[in-house]
């Protein structure tokens, strides 16, 4: 019997996740007590407090566990918050604009957004199945919430469902073989368990186990045959919590996946090697080529960060230092990349109305060149065509693979990303070659600006990475010794 | 004076050159206006940036030394420190003729433009730019990785150029050849991770002096082979060319032929040979056996074509037959004629298409039938076209001649019997060459509309007068260009049968019964 | 010992039988119902494995709270009972070998469980003797110590929850008259009558 | 003096090119004729110098290409054999230069004409300097470059595009093997340069190599190789083809190709490669049978042909042949001295054919003329003489080289030699039927020409008779004037090292010495005047003896009249196949199979399996819900069954 | 059962492995049916309620025969976890409901390809 523990817990790891419950339980006081409409008051100061909890992170203490080993802090989960909440409050500035053209600005989207990242915290912080999980329900029901938040939409209500009932079955998965983990292995901590799946020849039943936690974090990630979702809801969801929807928790979830198969169950790397290689295959694979039928470019976009996702597992299956820092570094220009596209996408209005086919980017070079521009660049980094961020991306990942020798999955990826430039360049064609279809209004100047920036970025990363991958190996170096 | 060339010592000229376009595409972006003044002033922003490339560029040519394998210029800065990967730039007796044809037809594309391009002329020059700056980079990089994103960031601008400004089926164009080109170099991408994991660097000396073993070499060869082979493009994977020439607009097709398709053989030079010397003696004879099937196959493909750029296209393929022969039969003969064949070939070809270009702005058809008679009333243009045509041909005197004999003399010593079957060529070359030529120039002058056409004005001339001096030199004076590339292919050639004879006995050919019996 | 086993059986056999009925009845309140019964007996479950409290929970939150969601929902939506469609059947095959494949396989991997060797040292919160100690009390002692940084993320997962509901569902209709007492209770004559002298055999004007 | 003999022409050529328009239609011809004259007259003085006085040099101007051990000089080779040919070539071609002027004066484009001809003769005499091999493929094409835009100098004229372009991819197939010759003389020798090469040529004279599978002697393959770019530009059986149909030039031009310079190159070249071809004995005999062939096919059909230009052309080819065959036997003196005699000859065979037409108002059907020699008695009288010079009547020229070449054939006593003697006496005799076939037919007889025609023939202007007259001057005394120096006994000292003759092979030196029967001596004259009396009989005498003879033998004479059937079979067995294969590779290589299984192929497949998975993808939950379990039922089931197995 | 009980013995023993088996015939019937029930909505989320309960089971059986209380914590969370999620299914699907006037699953296939 233990004896109840009395002196409170350390909250220093914590600050930037008590910071965001506090002020999102506070925004919500302020919502509901507000007579006006408070949308953007609350998504500006949201953004604050997403920077300032970033801020908190980076200062804050490292190597760090807490609250009874449930709850850790490294250099690693540093960086993989700062990402989360770099991509969850750029996308914010894109969903305050478009909410209030759409006419259902509603403070309570902000604040779901916040509770979603702050699960995202919460998750890559876990050091135990239970707090995972836990972290994880946070993150999912947000979206949930979000994907049918346009509610009186049909499609909006149907990504819901879909998500909802899909995202359900997933976390039955993930429960399910977090139980057989527990029971095979006698404990939930992550410590504990890579003691135990080091000692011990890991019995069939932990390795079942392992496979379903993957299936259920694949499902998070969508990496094929758990991305069926993907398409559904990005083009259900309205467009601007689809560019959520592709960013955070995708970043989120590769860094947990990495953290999850690295930390406790790194001693299993041969046996979850195999199921990585191929889901990442066929995320790659299917990526690129169902992308390619797409005629709605969200739909399009959703096939693309499957193959995306693809391709950043790569760097998992490598499993080593040199696999996680290629990894973080595909995650930090898929930030970028996605946001600039979706920072498009939504600039796509004729006349105060939202549209989202790809033919409707027709002529877009004439109409609005810096528009198309920008999208040529973006599109040219998603291919991997240099001298783009997201070859460099790429580049990293597959010498890493190579570097393990890995040559079968680098030609692979290679040859799927050659099947996946296609769709790109399909879009570059539609804004290039095709005759003009009527112009879009201007762009708002968040999303103008974001644009800009990403686009431009997309170059200056290409020129100057060695920051950022510096970064990246940090962390990466840090998640290998925790 | 010494303060100017103390100042040319010492600036990173070849960063300069490289991305001196790009600083005008900088200044086009900026301009302000109206349609007609942004044109305007983008084309000269255009014309007097490449130009003044040009003339940079030429300062290397001066302050080159011949006689000395070694590299020159250099320029290193980090760049992907974790993998030692270095801004490494430099240029030898091999590249750097490379450099200077890429600034030399820019300048002619950009005046070759002047008029043809009416829509999005801001964006083309930009494009145009861009694409001078890749090509000289890839020419320079002295590190693999830095030279593969210049090679493939080739593509973009050229996917843009052949399917914004191109015609006909443009689109389809512009796909096949991003993508055929792309498929290619991933599997270069491929090899070069191989090699990097090998050598634990990927700058091009170090890799060079490494000596990989011969397993490993087989797969790297066969991995950059996949990319060069597209890019040269080699038979059966050059059907991307044929499209791509016939859709792209002129000063496109210019530049495709005249400085794109020597990557491919630039690559197999630089990459291939000296690093991998085994496989490159293995598989010589199945590169022999495609060229020669080039050479032939794409002349008679080239005889019944009916579309001028189509016809010029094949060509391309057939000369090109001849480079990689020269390449791979690795005699100093061979090898220069090679690289001389490269440098005529992107002058000529380019020449030839900027010919069907001056027709095509009057006319705006490209089919020979359309044609007939226009000696009668462009004399002018039927003398530019006729050196041209001859110098295609392999005229001795002309720039086309003297590579075509140098690669073959070579081959001749490693087998005769591939020198017997790419000479075939010469006589295939001439018959397609001068049945184009009397159909389009030569015979009566009847179509009503080909009557209205005018000879070539001012500034057809200055495009094609320059080249036509170039054409002329480089056939009756070549060793200006042989003494710049002798000591580096001397050195290269020494580096790899040195490598080769260590091992001799080992290494028996990709169907080596074969091989003897070709000798 | 054996009415232990025996209880297992019979307990476990019922809430099988629950289940299949959960997916096999077409009313979907019948449905629920036979949740509920699920539920119940997995509780039962519970409680032979020594866990009163979870058992406990169980009925209450699910049966109590979840169940009854499910069936104020059904009922809300009105739903008719539906025919089996012919792609149930169709599917039925497929859908069934794969699932007894699945349960195959997961008894396969259940029948090799042995207590990890190193479980002993590893277990944070061993079970205290019930004697001593009940199921309950070792639970709360954790659950709020221990445990509190879990407890206090659930708390707000359910707040999601409830905003998500409220967001999702809650609309203001326009054009519904509703009762507003302090309206009523404000009024008075002279905000609402109007006495008028009306001339006589003129009328209103 | 002997740099200024090469390049005087091209500075003509280059004036009247370019500035043609600048200067005028007078200008050019005064530009051109004066600068071909002035190289003439150095041409004159530098054989002097040369062969004569024995200054044999070599002029380097500078480097034309150097690679590895491969080095070849741009220079001018100065012996006596490119004496010779440097002062026949700008001879001939001064006087044809004037002659055009005349010719080509009704014609508006005649700058280009003339700056043309100035190129052509720029190019032969770099030919025939040349120093080494590339330098003399350098003239070899230039020539052929020329004779192009020459023959196709009428470009409106279809006829004349097609007889261009024949001529210049015949003479590629020809140079496609000089190239291969020229790689095998720097694969044997390591050079190219005629020094190093001749120096070397007796070490190697033993020496084998396996070139194309062949294991054999490396010289008689090498000068084999070399040989046929000889074919093809003397126009040898086999490559001949282009040279009848080259008659559409205008006539200057057929003068000056077919006669004085451009289709000797290849006798020039066996010539000048004597120190190869002397240690290839087999070689040599291919050479000999060869052109013996050649004369007797040529001459069969020069019998039958009716176009003035043709005739002669026929008998262009089947002249040189006699030289082949000179070369052939070693006798290359005889082959060099017979190019010559037959250069002035030919030139004025063909220029008078030329003033025939012209006054017969642009006809070259022979049927259609007839009883003019009165109204162009110069014309006729040069023509004449050039006759009885081809025919090897002494004392014309024709006589004492032909004779040589008969006897050295003859003295050769080898097998082939003596095919070849047999057949050049047969030829001998052909050649003065034809001759005089056409002097008979076209100024004797009825006039069958049209009244129109008729009343405007007229004697060309001066301006043509005077280069006439010079050449018939040359016919006439060309060949006694030099047969001392080039086959008699002064030949050692003036060939001095130019050629190279084994002893063993020294033909003319045995005809000179050896007893030789009287007949075999007289036989040549004999038969030419059998040939006389021939065309006599069946021209004059009884002139409806050919048209029942061609009766008789319908067979033969449709098969001379139609040159063998060569182009028939040649265009069977190459032009259209190759046109029908490029449509094949093109249609059915690049489109059906390349494009249709590669890119498009892939792409249609592609397209294909994103259809697949967009209705994998159908929107359906269950689907989707399916997919996952099935995806972890695999997953499951791989580590399952691969632990049970 | 605070003991460690042995793995499955006879039939009358009750081992861990038993309780795992109906949880697995439990955690396969919430399976079938998500992916086999054409009807409506509801019953597929009574479905995933019924993986979440044998997941439960799991849970418990594991904590009960490893003796760790942990587990049993985590069913806790997990209960409380998955009233959460039906709350917000059930709201999700009221307001698809309203749109659609159905949910039937095959009615929902809006968005495919």
């Amino acid at each position: 019997m233990p004896i109840p523990t009395t002196e409170l817990p350390s909250f220093i790891a914590a600050y930037p996740e008590i910071l965001m419950a506090v002020s999102a339980l506070a925004l919500l006081m302020l919502g509901v007590f507000r007579t006006k409409d408070s949308t953007t008051l609350v998504t500006w100061i949201i953004v604050v407090v997403m920077a300032v909890a970033a801020g908190l992170a980076i200062r804050g203490t490292h190597d760090f566990q807490t609250f009874n080993h449930l709850f850790v802090i490294n250099g690693f989960t540093i960086f993989a918050k700062v990402l989360t909440l770099l991509g969850a409050g750029l996308t914010l500035l894109l969903i305050n604009d478009w909410a209030h053209d759409e006419k259902i600005a509603r403070f309570e989207l902000p604040i779901l957004v916040l509770f979603a990242t702050l699960g995202m915290m919460l998750m890559i912080s876990a050091n135990d199945l239970i707090s995972l999980y836990v972290g994880l329900e946070l993150q999912s029901l947000s979206l949930y919430v979000l994907a049918a938040f346009h509610r009186d939409s049909q499609r909006a209500t149907e990504a819901g469902v879909k998500y909802f009932v899909l995202g359900a079955l997933a976390s039955g998965l993930l429960l399910y073989g977090s139980s057989l983990v527990y029971g095979f292995a006698g404990t939930t901590n992550f410590d504990g368990l890579a003691a135990a799946v080091k000692s011990g020849p890991n019995t069939i039943g932990i390795i079942v186990g392992v496979v379903f936690v993957i299936a259920g974090l694949a499902f998070k990630v969508s990496a094929v045959p758990f991305h069926m979702w993907t398409p559904d809801v990005y083009e259900g969801a309205p467009t601007p919590i689809t560019a959520f929807f592709s960013i955070a928790p995708k970043i989120a979830g590769l860094c947990l996946f990495l953290r999850v198969l690295v930390g406790p169950f790194a001693a299993m790397i041969e046996q979850w090697q195999q199921v990585i290689i191929l889901i990442s295959i066929l995320s790659m694979a299917w990526g690129s080529i169902a992308a390619i039928a797409q005629k709605s470019i969200k739909r399009l976009m959703a096939y693309s960060s499957i193959g995306h996702v693809g391709y950043a597992l790569i760097g998992l299956v490598v499993g080593n230092e040199e696999g996680a820092r290629g990894l973080l570094f595909y995650l930090l220009v898929y930030l970028f990349m996605n946001v600039g596209t979706f920072a498009v996408i939504l600039s796509m209005r004729v006349k105060g109305k939202y549209v989202e086919q790809i033919s409707d980017l027709a002529g877009l070079s004439k109409n609005n060149p810096g528009v198309a521009m920008a999208l040529a660049v973006l599109m040219f980094s998603m291919a991997g065509i240099p001298p783009m961020a997201g070859f460099l991306g790429k580049f990293y990942i597959f010498v890493a693979a190579v570097n393990a020798g890995f040559v079968t999955l680098a030609i692979v990826g290679l040859l799927a990303s050659v099947v996946g430039a296609y769709y790109y360049l399909r879009l570059i064609k539609i804004m290039y070659f095709d005759e003009p279809a009527e112009a879009f209004d201007p762009p708002g100047l968040t999303t103008g600006i974001i644009m800009a920036v990403s686009s431009v970025l997309m170059l200056v990363f290409f020129i100057v990475p060695a920051p950022l991958v510096n970064g990246a190996e940090a962390a990466a170096k840090a998640l290998f010794l925790g | 004076m010494t303060a100017l060339s103390n100042f040319i010592t010492h600036l990173p000229i070849l960063s300069a050159i490289t991305f001196l376009p790009i600083v005008g595409a900088l200044f086009i972006l900026m301009i302000r206006g109206d349609a007609e003044v942004v044109a305007r002033q983008s084309r000269y922003v255009a014309l007097w940036t490449t130009l003044f490339t040009f003339l940079l560029s030429l300062v290397i040519w001066f302050q080159f030394e011949n006689g000395t394998a070694n590299f020159q210029f250099e320029e290193r800065f980090a760049w992907l420190p974790q993998y030692k990967i270095s801004y490494h730039m430099g240029v030898d007796g091999i590249s750097m003729l490379f450099v200077l044809l890429s600034t030399f037809l820019t300048p002619i594309c950009i005046l070759a433009s002047w008029e043809s391009i009416q829509k999005m002329v801001r964006e083309y020059m930009i494009a145009f730019l861009v694409l001078e700056t890749m090509m000289v980079g890839m020419f320079c990089a002295m590190d693999m990785v830095l030279f593969y994103v210049f090679f493939e960031g080739v593509l973009i601008p050229m996917f843009l150029i052949i399917g914004v400004w191109g015609g006909g089926r443009r689109v389809y164009s512009a796909f096949k050849f991003f993508l055929y080109t792309l498929t290619g170099s991933v599997l270069l991408l491929v090899a070069l991770l191989a090699m990097y994991f090998q050598v634990g660097t990927t700058d091009i000396p170090e890799m060079m002096a490494f000596k990989f073993s011969r397993d490993i070499q087989f797969w790297l060869w066969l991995g950059m082979f996949a990319s060069f082979a597209v890019k040269v493009p080699m038979w059966p994977v050059h059907t991307w060319l044929p499209d791509a020439h016939v859709d792209a607009p002129t000063a496109g097709s210019v530049i495709l032929a005249g400085v794109l398709l020597k990557m491919g053989g630039y690559g197999f030079l630089r990459f291939s040979l000296p690093m991998l010397p085994d496989a490159s003696l293995y598989f010589a004879p199945l590169v022999f056996g495609l060229s020669v099937i080039a050479v032939i196959y794409t002349s008679l493909v080239a005889l019944v074509q009916t579309d001028m750029k189509k016809l010029i296209a094949y060509s391309s393929v057939a000369h090109m037959g001849y480079v990689t022969i020269g390449v791979f039969a690795a005699t100093q003969q061979a090898v220069e004629g090679a690289i001389f064949q490269m440098l005529s070939h992107g002058v000529v070809s380019a020449a030839l298409f900027l010919c069907v270009g001056v027709v095509y702005d009057r006319l705006h058809t490209r089919d020979i039938d359309r044609y007939g008679g226009l000696v009668n009333n462009m004399p002018k243009y039927a003398f530019a076209f006729m050196i041209f045509m001859l110098a295609s041909v392999g005229l001795p005197g002309t720039a086309g001649f003297v590579g075509e004999f140098l690669v073959l003399t070579g081959t001749f010593q490693v087998s005769s019997w591939v020198a017997l079957l790419a000479a075939t060529g010469v006589v295939l070359g001439a018959a397609y060459m001068l049945y184009l030529y009397r159909r389009v120039v030569y015979g009566e002058l009847t179509k009503s509309d080909v009557k209205e056409m005018l000879d070539l004005e001012p500034r057809e001339i200055a495009i094609l007068a320059p080249i036509i001096v170039v054409v002329m030199w480089m056939g009756i004076y070549p060793m200006s260009f042989l003494d710049v590339m002798d000591a580096s292919v001397a050195n290269l050639l020494k580096n790899y049968h040195d490598a080769l004879a260590a091992k001799a006995a080992e290494i028996a050919p990709f169907g080596s019964n074969l091989l003897a019996w070709l000798r | 010992m054996i009415i232990a086993s025996l209880a297992f059986y019979l307990f476990s056999f019922m809430a099988v039988v629950g289940a299949l009925n959960v997916i096999f009845q077409r009313n979907p309140v019948h449905s629920v119902l036979w949740l509920i019964f699920t539920f119940f007996n997995a509780a039962a479950l519970f409680v032979l494995l020594g866990a009163e409290f979870v058992a406990m929970i169980l009925v209450v939150v699910y049966v109590g709270a979840v169940a009854v969601l499910f069936l104020f929902v059904v009922m809300m939506l009105d739903i008719n009972v539906i025919m089996l469609r012919e792609g149930f059947l169709k599917y039925l095959p497929v859908g069934a070998l794969i699932g007894v494949i699945l349960l195959i396989e997961l008894a396969v991997v259940f029948g090799g469980w042995t207590m990890a060797p190193q479980a002993e040292q590893l277990r944070v919160f061993p079970t205290p003797n019930p004697g001593i100690v009940t199921n309950t009390e070792a639970l709360g002692r954790i659950l709020y110590t221990d445990y509190a940084y879990l407890f206090q993320v659930s708390g707000l997962v359910l707040l999601v929850a409830m905003i998500g509901a409220i967001v999702l569902t809650l609309r203001r209709r326009t054009g519904v008259r509703k009762q507003k007492i302090s309206d009523q209770v404000a009024r008075d004559s002279q905000d609402t009558v109007t006495l008028v002298q009306v001339p006589s055999g003129k009328g209103l004007s | 003096m002997l740099t200024a003999a090469v390049f005087l022409p091209l500075l003509g050529a280059f004036i009247a090119g370019f500035f043609g328009r600048l200067i005028g239609v007078r200008g050019s011809q005064i530009f051109t004729c004066l600068f071909v004259g002035l190289a003439a007259l150095a041409g004159i003085y530098s054989f002097y110098d040369v062969a004569i006085a024995g200054h044999t040099q070599v002029v380097n101007i500078m480097t034309f290409l150097s690679s590895g051990t491969f080095e070849a000089q741009w220079a001018l080779r100065y012996d006596t054999l490119s004496a010779v040919m440097v002062m026949t070539v700008t001879c001939v071609s001064t006087l044809i230069h004037i002659y055009a002027c005349g010719y080509m004066s009704h014609d508006d484009s005649q700058p280009r004409f003339m700056a043309y001809l100035s190129l052509f003769t720029f190019a032969m005499l770099m030919l025939v300097t040349a120093d080494n091999l590339v330098q003399l493929f350098f003239g070899w094409e230039g020539v052929g470059l020329v004779s192009y835009l020459l023959i196709g100098f009428w470009f409106k004229k279809p006829s004349a595009c097609a007889a261009a372009i024949k001529a210049f991819i015949v003479n590629r197939v020809g140079d496609f093997g000089f190239l291969l010759g020229i790689f095998a003389v720097y694969y044997l020798f390591d050079a190219v340069s005629f020094d190093v090469i001749f120096g070397a040529a007796e070490g190697k004279a033993d020496a084998q190599v396996t070139f194309f599978g062949i294991h054999a002697h490396a010289l008689t393959i090498t000068c084999l190789l070399l040989f046929v770019g000889a074919m093809g530009k003397s126009a040898q059986l086999f490559l001949h083809t282009w040279l009848p149909d080259a008659m559409e030039g205008p006539t200057p031009v057929s003068a000056l190709i077919h006669a004085a310079t451009m289709v000797t190159a290849g006798v020039f070249l066996v010539a000048r490669m004597s120190p190869l071809f002397e240690y290839a004995p087999n070689a040599l005999a291919v050479v000999t049978f060869l052109g013996a062939t050649t004369a007797f096919f040529a001459a069969t059909v020069g019998s039958v042909q009716n176009d003035i230009k043709r005739i002669i052309a026929y008998s262009t080819c089947s002249q040189l042949g006699y030289m082949f065959v000179a070369c052939g036997v070693s006798a290359y003196q005889g082959g060099i001295f017979h190019l010559m005699t037959h250069a002035w000859f030919k030139a004025l065979l063909f220029l008078s054919a030329g003033s025939v037409i012209h006054a017969m108002s642009d006809e070259q059907d022979i049927r259609k003329m007839g009883g003019i020699w009165r109204m162009i008695p110069i014309t006729f009288a040069v023509m004449t003489i050039g006759t009885i010079a081809i025919t090897g009547i002494p004392p014309f020229s024709g006589y004492f080289s032909k004779d040589m070449i008969i006897e050295a054939a003859h003295a050769a006593h080898t097998g082939v030699g003596n095919y070849a003697y047999f057949m050049t006496i047969l030829v001998a005799l052909l050649t003065s039927f034809y001759s005089w076939r056409l002097i008979f037919i076209t100024f004797f007889g009825a006039p069958r020409a049209d009244h129109h025609t008729m009343e405007h023939i007229h004697e060309s202007p001066w301006i043509m008779l005077g280069p006439l007259v010079g050449l018939a001057l040359g016919a006439v005394f060309v060949g006694g004037a030099f047969s001392y120096l080039f086959i008699g006994e002064g030949r050692e000292h003036f060939w001095g090292e130019a050629i190279k003759v084994l002893e063993a092979h020294d033909s003319i030196h045995r005809a000179h010495t050896e007893h030789v029967p009287f007949l075999i001596q007289w036989l040549p004259l004999i038969v030419s005047l059998l040939g006389l009396g021939w065309a006599y009989l069946f021209y004059i005498r009884r002139p409806d003896l050919p048209g029942r003879l061609a009766g008789a033998f319908p067979g033969v004479y449709q098969f001379l009249l139609n040159k063998w059937y060569f182009d028939e079979l040649y265009n069977f067995l190459f032009v259209r196949p190759a046109f029908r294969l490029g449509r094949f590779l093109w249609k059915r290589g690049d489109t059906g199979v390349i494009d249709r299984f590669g890119p498009d192929g892939i792409s249609m497949v592609t397209g294909l399996f994103a259809g697949r998975l967009g209705r994998v993808q159908s929107g359906y939950l269950y689907h989707y819900a399916f997919a996952m379990i099935i995806g972890i039922a695999a997953i499951v089931s791989w580590f399952v069954l691969g632990r049970a197995g | 059962m605070s003991e460690h009980a042995a793995a499955a013995g006879g039939f009358l023993t009750i081992g861990l492995s038993h309780y795992l088996t109906v949880s697995a015939i439990l955690f396969t019937l919430g399976i079938f049916g998500i992916f086999l029930n054409r009807k409506n909505l509801i019953v597929i989320m009574m479905s995933i309620e019924l993986m979440l309960l044998a997941v439960n089971v799991n849970l418990v059986a594991f904590s009960s025969f490893l003796g760790d209380l942990v587990g049993q914590v985590f069913t806790m969370l997990v209960l409380t976890v998955a009233a959460a999620e039906a709350a917000i299914g059930l709201a999700i699907v009221v307001v698809f409901y309203r749109n659609r006037r159905s949910i039937e699953v095959e009615d929902i296939n809006e968005m495919k390809g």
